[in-house]
């Protein structure tokens, strides 16, 4: 069977538990909701400051609430040892990588779309700047933190309390892109300078991480 | 003359940072060395 | 064996206190910044050393990765630990030095520190892993790890030379060349401080090999009781 | 010592080793076994039997040593000829049988027909809709043997796959391995009942701390 179609069969898979079990999404929408609540009780800005800092505010609340949905992807895979049940397939390993890449990917967007309105509300924003430059930078942005938190969660897998490793992997290695991300925001909402170098970096990230992920992603597969 | 101060602090850290990564290398060994010894046995 | 560790030994303490009194006497006084530039010999050797050291874990991660050679794995985790010792002395002194010149203790813009954290934060992170993970799968994982660490460097220094660009901050040593005569001490201190990572890590080396071989025994023995 | 490359066996170990660390599961196994026949491990807990099946489907890579399994060293080659069923259901309890087996069927490529004529063999329906997870002992167990039979493999690996099933099934379990023998599969079953396995078994396989002990054609109690 060809790399897309297991690819496909896997995404399909894991949409139809995470359907039925719920787990990830409720856990992550609540605690996503947690978070803009505390903030909106930490900072309470004007208009003008909380254009300034909405872009960190926003980021980090996604950061957080990913990390919780990155635990679950392959929490689903231990229980019963099912990976082991891929491991022994013929399948590569790539297409498992990238199917839960892309199902994280989907779950994170799912969350960003239902908590943007919630900081919208919150924080009074509105965008000074080209507003339109928003959805790439969500989509890279996003990319960015799903594709090497997924690939951490399934380094966390090989480590002893396995929850607490992710981030401590995740958020240095992460740090560029969540500069990128928190700066492009900020260009963005306050209008006062451009966001395209910030763009550039994320593609870059993106390109880099997802490269090297796919390149490395069988060697922490086999690891045992 | 303040700024003599932040010297010394400066130098002092550094040593005192590489002192404590010698000190806990040379009991780590010495713990090894000892289960080794029991091993032996 | 010995005789070449007791040389080193011997080389690099003669090495450090030469560079010591060259960075304390000989050298001369900076006009504008005084006495406190002198932390400049530690400090900037201490980084290079330490990014040596990361480029040896990495060079040696990815030779693991090919090879499955242990010693490229010990290789890899000693460089990264002493480096990331070099690389906490640099993170220490750079406030000390910021603080009488510039009147802050940490620039947030500033490039080269800033990344250098980045750097110690990610290789923490891989010393953390390589305690946490269990299982023969330690170098394995750990090799991956150091291939992402190592590749997030260059992403790290654009993002924070770009950020700085917008968010000025005081930036030094850039721009004007250095005295030679300064330039000479630096070389002198770097060369002493590579000695002294050299001996570290050979320290650490042989602390690796020994632990391992009390862990292969151990498993062994403890196979042995269990079957009784 | 037996040369790994030379010789004929459908899996060949010498000096096996595998270590977790501080903790050795195998330490010098070195066997050779013959294509088509069905051998019973048995051996106390923590004695590597469950390691040294997971070695031979490539689950855990050996430490030191050779192995070569269907006349391969890199196992990862013939693993659409083997079949392995873990102690564990390696199944999604939130799915249907169907479900699953489908799933797995398209990593190897297989139709969905095949999933229907497996779930036959086994005796279970392939219409049922209820879950895995709510699935009784005894026909999780057999929904495990057939996602590992699912490809129809030359070698199949059975870890523990009589526990906590009902005498039936269990009989019903060992008349199926005993066809596939009689196909001509080889086959591997780590298992605590070997008692069930006397009448078919061609060969009992001895472990003890690591290591292969003896080898034996009947089963005696050991003493």
């Amino acid at each position: 069977m060809s790399f897309f179609a297991i690819t496909r069969a896997t995404l399909a898979k894991d949409i139809r538990l995470e359907w039925r079990s719920k787990d990830a999404i409720n856990a992550m929408l609540f605690f996503g909701l947690l978070v803009v609540v505390i903030f909106s009780f930490a900072f309470d800005p004007t208009a003008e400051e909380s254009r300034r800092i909405a872009g960190g505010l926003i980021w980090v609340a996604f950061l957080f609430a990913a990390v919780v949905a990155l635990n679950q992807t392959w929490a689903r895979e231990l229980r019963n040892q099912v990976l082991d049940a891929y491991r022994v397939s013929p399948a590569a390993a790539n297409p498992l990588f990238l199917a839960k890449a892309l199902g994280n990917f989907i779950f994170v967007c799912v969350l960003e779309a239902l908590m943007t309105p919630l900081f919208i509300a919150f924080y009074k924003l509105r965008a000074l700047g080209p507003a339109w430059e928003l959805a790439p930078i969500a989509l890279l942005g996003t990319w960015a933190l799903v594709i090497n938190g997924t690939f951490f969660a399934a380094i966390s897998l090989r480590t002893r309390s396995r929850e607490i490793m992710l981030p401590l992997l995740l958020f240095p290695i992460s740090i560029p892109a969540l500069l990128g991300m928190v700066n492009a925001t900020t260009a963005v909402l306050s209008g006062e300078e451009s966001a395209w170098f910030w763009i550039a970096l994320l593609l870059a990230y993106d390109v880099v991480f997802t490269t090297v992920s796919l390149l490395l992603f069988e060697l922490v597969l086999e690891a045992e | 003359m303040n700024s003599m101060h932040y010297l010394y602090a400066a130098y002092i850290a550094t040593w005192l940072i590489h002192g404590s990564y010698l000190t806990i290398l040379v009991r780590k060994y010495a713990r090894v060395r000892r289960e080794m010894e029991r091993l032996r046995k | 064996m010995r005789r070449g560790f007791t040389l080193l030994a011997l080389a690099t303490a003669l090495l450090l206190s030469f560079a010591l009194y060259e960075a304390l006497i000989a050298a001369p006084t900076e006009q504008t910044m005084g006495d406190v530039q002198r932390i400049f010999y530690y400090h900037v050797p201490s980084a290079w050393t330490a990014f040596v050291l990361f480029l040896i874990n990495f060079v040696s991660s990815i030779v693991y990765l090919i090879r499955r050679n242990p010693k490229a794995d010990i290789l890899a985790l000693v460089s990264a630990e002493v480096g990331v010792v070099f690389c906490t002395v640099v993170i220490v002194t750079g406030p000390i030095w910021a603080r009488p010149v510039w009147g802050i203790w940490w620039a947030p813009g500033d490039i080269r520190l800033t990344t250098t954290l980045v750097l110690w934060l990610i290789y923490i992170s891989y010393l953390i892993l390589r305690r946490m993970s269990t299982g023969g799968r330690t170098p394995v994982i750990a090799a991956v790890v150091a291939i992402f660490g190592a590749l997030d460097v260059p992403l790290v220094y654009f993002s924070i030379w770009f950020f700085r660009t917008q968010h000025p901050s005081p930036v030094i040593g850039g721009g004007g060349s250095l005295d030679p005569r300064m330039a000479h001490v630096l070389l002198i201190n770097w060369a002493a401080f590579l000695c002294l990572a050299w001996l570290l890590s050979w320290v650490r080396c042989e602390l690796e090999v020994a632990t391992r071989r009390v862990d292969e025994a151990q498993a062994l023995e403890s196979l042995r009781e269990s079957s009784r | 010592m037996i040369d790994a490359q030379s010789s004929s066996g459908i899996v060949v170990a010498d000096g096996l080793i595998k270590q977790f660390g501080r903790f050795a599961a195998l330490r010098g196994v070195t066997a050779q076994f013959a294509a088509g026949k069905l051998y019973v491990i048995v051996g106390d807990n923590g004695a590597g039997k469950t390691t040294f099946l997971r070695t031979v489907a490539g689950l855990a890579p050996q430490t030191h040593g050779k192995i070569s399994v269907l006349g391969s060293s890199k196992i990862k080659n013939v693993r659409a000829q083997i079949g392995y069923m873990a102690h564990p259901s390696l199944l999604y309890d939130e799915m249907t049988g169907i479900e699953n087996l489908s799933y797995f069927a398209g990593l190897y490529g297989l139709p969905l027909s095949r999933c229907r004529e497996v779930m036959a063999a086994v005796k279970l329906d392939p219409d049922l809709e209820r879950p895995i997870g709510q699935y009784s002992q005894g026909m999780r167990q057999r929904m495990s043997l057939a996602r590992a039979i699912l490809n129809d493999p030359k070698l199949l690996l059975l870890d523990e796959p009589f526990s906590n099933v009902d005498l039936r099934s269990a009989h019903e379990m060992v008349g199926l391995l005993a066809q596939m023998r009689d196909r001509g599969k080889t086959l591997f079953v780590v298992t605590h009942q070997p008692g069930l396995l006397e009448s078919i078994a061609d060969e009992f396989v001895w472990m003890e701390a690591g290591k292969i002990t003896r080898r034996t054609p009947h089963l005696q109690v050991p003493q």
